[in-house]
């Protein structure tokens, strides 16, 4: 049904969600809320990664940009909603765009690291500047749902429907990118710079544009989670979600966006197992501490034993059964290290 | 002039700090092409061991040497067993580059849990061996005790050490050849995937140092999310990516580069700027100078 | 897509359960005839933890002791608490835990500006009428009843220590040289706008960015530059963990005893600062410091000889120090405002009783406490006092003299208030 | 010695079930153009590749089972295509690093001898840096490292490879002595495939992972469809 309607798929799975939502009760339709804004953000982190090759251990600082930008649209120049999302996108691309021609050049780690020490130096910027409100941040208040819903409709739902809308239309139109010339072109530059310059592909502009496009969407991410704490602050957007969202990509596949609810279905869930656990044991400690070594745990498992995700893993086999779908690009041990060495010549 | 002196010296022991974590960073890199983002996490495991062990035999001298060695077969292990799964399974396609970076990452969330877990999330304090109060030159107290001026000591000492063990021994030769070119190491008859783990085994025993000594010079206490170890991470980084990541005077460079400007800005400047600084000082000389100061194309220094 | 769309619509879906919307008009969640529950979120893990971590304990070592001797109003108060990591998102979601699925009848003590201003936004506790007791922050906006209808201050405000601070360096010191070490951000900018209300200017001020005092030589260049000015007074508006480097690069530097030290409450925690280095805390020697609460040593007052009992038998292995002082009185004051309510206990009532009663409850602080029908700000003042070698905060002059003001341009003067006396048994 | 050797990458056979055998103590020479899968055949015979099935036999050692070093141990140096030398290494430390497994000091010194013998430039340039080195002695320093561990034999991937003719005769003439002199089997894989089959003994065509054609070296030359298809004439 996907590959010969998708239209018509995205949106009966919006309907089946908008039933759910009138089913839930409120905590979860709140963390149903919280998945759509993780499965934005890892998408845009899974475009990054699975098809462009870049990694961001910052991704945190772009969805910051997003969250600030619409808040302070909100605030000072009293923007409609939509506008204020459109505006976290805009923003947001525009410094990853920035933040992409510094990557371009870079690889692997360095990129890594350059990224990590971004989401370290953010908080300090966000002091240095009053604007930004400092730690205690900014009210982001998109107001109550329209009184046409009713008078039961919660804020909760109304943060739901906003960003299941959101993250449907952009999964949607991701997809589309994705079996694009351009999508084409960046897993070409994934799997091998070398043979895709060969090809006649611009590998830095392609890099610079898949850093842009991740960016727009992690600042749309950014926005709607400030929507749902109503709050943007440097603690909005700590470490602690730069590398969340990196788990969820890995959880999910980073070479497939099919995948996406995986991981962030996980995210939401696991701080709810690993409290059953506790409750069950009646430890303290464990409820501590066990959240942070399963995320840890379940991705050390992963990213050893279903590398590329679920989903792919899932593909794999049934290719195998079928006839194979192997890359005919033979990718050498340790890519990064790779470009990274012809990058030094 | 004092005060010239006063930052140079504040340079100088910040930099001696940076250069430990810097210095296991650079080993890791060499011997496996990863860096470890888990590193200051194993660093402040080897502090809580280092912690255990000082309290049990009351003797740091002997705690330190001990907690080395506990981190070396640690990090051994890590690179054992996770290291070499890892490449065995995600050695192709787009999680080739990031598998490394993304585990690193979930060992730092273990080893913080497992922290967590076992010493709570309290203080935990070492008593430095030695007075932390600064020399006096006549009437003055100078920014360097006899502690900082053992650390300093300790990473001259090692980077000698470790630079005449690449250079000038056979296992030395054998870990550069492996880093460089690690499938004619293999058709030299090198045991590269052995050679592998005595690098991490190195580089664990020097961030267990780091971690020890960066506790004892500052404050002296440790927790599982300790900001000092997060910071010691992304300033190790810097100092190694500035130096060249590829060779260990260069990370000592990095360090003192890092350093020294820190104190500058700190002392002539704003505090406020410092963590800006660093990042535009990174990103500087990455666009600039993307193989370091020190990482040359060549890049034989050890 | 599909697959994993079907997984995590499945997902959703298990883990339902019935639907029942958020009705304000349905009977007062989280109470019955015989008990109450109430929540906190609070950081146990994470940088924050260290010290903080202890209120919840604290809170509930105290609610236990008042359920063994019968309860509030014949009910039994539970304490639900959850770990925030001190992360503002974190804190909503578990605040809409403790609020959709625990139920709790009211929030006590959340900590941290930036996670109780999104918790309280978020979940809309003005809106479902969910009382926020005493939250642990010292922004002013708390006090603010226009603002947050059902939240309620305890602390005092930066601009309030900040110009007491000022008034206490202007009286004591006045013509003297003075320093300020303050972070640079919102929590030292308020304080700096408290400082300048109050006429105070500083001869140096270095700012630090927050998190800056963990990198390996900032101490060491905060005495370099302290030095080089030489200041008779030096004031450290910054969290504890500043005050240890300062500390700890005093002594390095050789730099003891040649300044008035005064450290504003948030880093002037002595315990804190010795779980991180007992070393340092002789060093606190003559420093002078601030606090609205009674000194966690001084077993005269009744209050903490009280709390001392009680966390004594409850956390024996932990030190009792200021942030359990602040647990324990927070959960009295709750404790006392439930009293208050009523047997008839409902939110509107106990919000009701504590801008009626609040200012007359008996409480544990020095200072008056400023609630009322239109203002919703907790303690008012300050009392200085000096650390002996122990690192006990002692008042001056051997007793607590306290100064009271307000967030804004208002005088600072020396409050007469008299505390009201403990209830019987502190029940 | 080789049997029904197939390798494969993903789904494509780079070798499919080839066999040949070399005489102990010869030269035997693998031609083929680009793709033919020569290069595949050096790297599964040095264990850096897997094969799919068959067998490879040196003497009594299983050459499929095992990773390079245990190779290598066992009398089996292989010399990897494109000047297989580490630039950041001198001369001297490559050839060290050939014979490092080595416990016996002595015999290695007497074998860094030898290959100084062998190639006198090496010699000469021994505290240099590989990376200054030109293209020919590059070239040497990859053979002479091999050389260092003593093999029995010894596996050449394309030592003609960008350099000049003169050098290549020269080159090839030192493989021929490394044989005659030392008595060290080599098999050499070639493009040149002209200037391979006259120093070797015997010679191995493939052609798109099969034999096309095998037989002594100067056989091969002789034969008209071998000449017109691979030696251009």
């Amino acid at each position: 049904m996907l590959k010969k309607h998708p239209l018509l798929t995205f949106i009966f799975f919006g309907f089946i969600l908008f039933l759910i939502s009138n089913r839930l009760d409120e905590l979860r339709v709140y963390q149903g809320a919280t998945v759509a804004v993780y499965a934005i953000g890892i998408a845009s982190l899974i475009l990054l990664i699975g098809y462009s090759g870049q990694i961001s251990l910052g991704h945190g600082a772009l969805l910051a940009i997003g969250g600030y930008a619409a808040a302070l649209s909100r605030i000072h120049y009293e923007a409609p909603i939509w506008l204020t999302f459109v505006i976290a996108v805009l923003a947001a691309a525009i410094g990853g765009a920035l933040l992409g021609l510094a990557a371009a050049r870079l690889s692997g780690p360095y990129l890594a690291g350059t990224t990590l020490a971004l989401a370290i130096g953010l908080p300090s910027i966000a002091n240095q500047f009053s604007i930004f409100g400092g730690e205690q941040g900014l009210y982001f208040d998109i107001g109550l749902p329209p009184a046409s819903l009713g008078e039961d409709f919660t804020q909760y739902k109304w943060y739901f429907w906003i960003s299941w809308s959101v993250a449907l239309i952009v999964l949607y139109w991701l997809r589309n990118v994705m079996n694009s010339r351009y999508g084409r072109s960046w897993r070409a530059v994934r799997s091998n710079d070398v043979a895709a310059e060969l090809a006649g592909i611009h590998v830095g502009r392609n890099k610079v544009l898949a850093f842009t496009i991740s960016a727009g969407l992690a600042g749309i991410a950014g926005a709607l989670l400030a929507m749902t704490v109503s709050l943007v602050s440097p603690g909005v957007y700590p470490l602690v979600l730069s590398f969340s969202l990196a788990t969820g990509a890995v959880l999910s596949g980073v070479t497939t966006l099919g995948g996406v609810m995986i991981g962030s279905v996980t995210l939401v869930a696991i701080p709810e197992i690993a409290l059953a656990i506790a409750n069950r044991y009646g430890s303290e400690t464990i409820t501590t501490n066990l959240p942070g070594l399963l995320v840890s745990a379940l991705l050390i498992l992963t990213v050893l034993f279903v590398p590329n995700g679920p989903v792919e893993q899932l593909h794999a086999k049934r290719a195998k059964k079928g006839h194979s779908s192997h890359s005919l690009i033979e990718v050498t041990v340790r890519v990064g290290s790779k470009t990274l060495s012809t990058k030094k010549k | 002039m004092n005060k010239l002196l006063e930052v140079f010296l504040i340079g100088i022991s910040a930099a001696s700090i940076y250069s430990l974590m810097a210095i296991s960073m650079v080993l890791v890199w060499r011997s496996t092409r990863v860096v470890n983002f888990a590193q200051a996490g194993m660093a402040l495991l080897s502090a809580y061991i280092g912690y255990e062990l000082v309290s049990r035999t009351g003797n740091f001298w002997i705690a330190l040497p001990l907690a080395m060695i506990l981190g070396a077969a640690f990090s051994a292990f890590i690179e054992f067993f996770l290291m070499r799964t890892l490449l065995k399974h995600s050695s192709q396609g787009a999680i080739a580059a990031i598998a490394p970076i993304i585990a690193t990452l979930g060992l730092l969330g273990v080893i913080r849990a497992t922290i967590g877990f076992i010493w709570g999330h309290y203080d935990r304090q070492i008593e430095a061996p030695l007075s932390k109060v600064g020399f006096k030159i006549g009437e003055n107290t100078i920014a360097m005790s006899p502690m900082s001026l053992f650390v300093l000591l300790f990473v001259i000492g090692l980077v000698i050490i470790v630079t005449i063990v690449f250079q000038k021994t056979n296992i030395g030769l054998a870990l550069r050849a492996s880093a460089y070119a690690p499938e004619i190491a293999q058709l030299a008859g090198i045991r590269v995937s052995g050679i592998r783990t005595l690098g991490w085994a190195i580089a664990g025993a020097s961030g267990a140092a780091a971690g020890i000594l960066q506790t004892v010079n500052g404050t002296g206490a440790i927790s599982p999310e300790s900001l000092e170890f997060s910071l010691l991470l992304v300033f190790g980084f810097i100092a190694a990516v500035i130096g060249g990541l590829e060779s260990l005077p260069g990370a000592v460079l990095g360090a003192i580069i890092l350093g020294m400007v820190l104190a500058v800005v700190q002392i002539y400047i704003s505090g406020t700027l410092v963590f800006i600084v660093a990042f535009l000082l990174l990103l500087t000389v990455l666009i600039l100078r993307p193989q370091g100061f020190l990482g040359t194309k060549a890049g034989r220094r050890a | 897509m599909t697959a994993s769309a079907v997984l995590a619509v499945a997902a959703l879906t298990v883990t339902t359960v019935p639907a029942q919307a958020f009705n304000p008009r349905s009977n007062e969640p989280g109470i019955t005839a015989t008990t109450i529950k109430l929540g906190i979120t609070s950081p146990l893990t994470g940088i924050a933890a260290p010290g903080y971590n202890k209120i919840p304990g604290a809170m509930k070592a105290y609610f236990d002791y008042v359920n063994a001797n019968g309860g509030v109003n014949g009910r039994k108060i539970t304490l639900v608490s959850k770990d925030d990591q001190y992360i503002p998102t974190t804190a909503v979601a578990k605040a809409n835990e403790l609020i959709l699925r625990d139920k709790v009848f009211a929030l006590v003590g959340t900590l941290g500006t930036a996670s109780t201003k999104a918790l309280t936004s978020s979940t809309q506790l003005s809106r479902r009428g969910i009382p926020s007791l005493f939250v642990n922050t010292g922004w002013s906006g708390f006090a603010d009843k226009k603002a947050y209808p059902t939240t309620f201050a305890i602390l005092p405000s930066y601009q309030m220590e900040a110009k007491i601070i000022a008034k206490f360096v202007k009286d004591k010191y006045a013509g003297k040289k003075i320093a300020l070490i303050y972070q640079d951000d919102d929590f030292g900018r308020d304080a700096l706008a408290g400082f300048k209300t109050a006429g105070l200017a500083f001869d140096l001020a270095i700012p630090y960015a927050s998190g800056a005092q963990a990198l390996p030589a900032t101490g060491a260049g905060w005495i370099t530059r302290l030095k080089a000015a030489a200041p008779d007074v030096t004031v450290m508006f910054g969290v504890s963990s500043a005050t240890t480097a300062l500390l700890g690069a005093a002594a390095q530097g050789g730099w003891v005893g040649k300044t008035q030290f005064i450290l504003g409450s948030v880093g002037g925690d002595a315990t804190t600062i010795a779980n991180t280095s007992r070393a340092l805390v002789p060093l606190l020697t003559g420093a002078k410091g601030l606090s609205f609460a009674p000194a966690p040593t001084d077993s005269s007052d009744e209050y903490i000889k009280l709390f001392q009992t009680i966390y004594a038998a409850a956390q024996p292995s932990q030190t009792f120090d200021n942030n359990v002082v602040a647990g324990m009185s927070n959960a009295f004051l709750a404790v006392q405002a439930i009293k208050a309510a009523g047997p008839k206990l409902t939110r509107k009532g106990l919000i009701n009783a504590i801008e009626t009663k609040g200012a007359t409850l008996a409480n544990p602080f020095l200072t008056p406490l400023g609630y009322s029908t239109t203002s919703h700000v907790g303690a008012t003042g300050y009392w200085f006092g000096t650390y002996n070698s122990a690192g006990a905060l002692t008042p001056d002059g051997g007793k607590y003299t306290v100064y009271t003001t307000d967030s804004g341009t208002g005088p600072v003067v020396e409050s007469t208030y008299k505390r009201p006396a403990m209830p019987a048994k502190g029940l | 010695m080789i049997e029904d050797l197939t390798v494969s990458h993903g789904a494509i056979k780079a070798i499919d079930a080839i066999s040949f055998s070399v005489a102990k103590g010869t030269l035997a020479a693998v031609i083929g153009s680009n793709g033919a899968g020569k290069t595949t055949l050096m790297r599964t015979l040095s264990g850096l590749k897997d094969a799919s099935s068959g067998r490879a036999t040196w003497m009594d050692h299983n050459l499929l089972h095992g990773k390079p070093e245990h190779h290598v141990r066992n009398g089996v140096s292989h010399v990897s295509e494109g000047k297989s030398v580490i630039a950041q290494l001198t001369v001297e430390e490559n050839l060290d690093l050939g014979a490092l497994w080595r416990r016996d000091r002595n015999e290695a010194k007497s074998t860094k001898d030898e290959v100084f013998q062998l190639f006198p430039r090496l010699e000469e340039r021994r505290t240099q840096l590989a990376d200054t080195l030109s293209g020919g002695e590059r070239q040497m320093l990859a053979i002479g490292r091999a050389y260092m561990s003593r093999p029995q034999l010894l596996l050449l991937d394309e030592p003609s490879l960008g350099l000049a003719p003169l050098v290549v005769e020269q080159i090839f003439q030192s493989i021929r002595t490394i044989v005659d002199t030392m008595g060290v089997t080599v098999v050499l894989v070639e493009q040149n495939a002209m200037g391979a089959l006259k120093v070797a003994d015997y010679g191995v065509v493939l052609n798109l992972g099969v034999v096309a054609a095998r037989g002594k070296a100067s056989d091969l030359i002789a034969d008209p469809a071998v000449r017109a298809a691979y030696l251009g004439y």
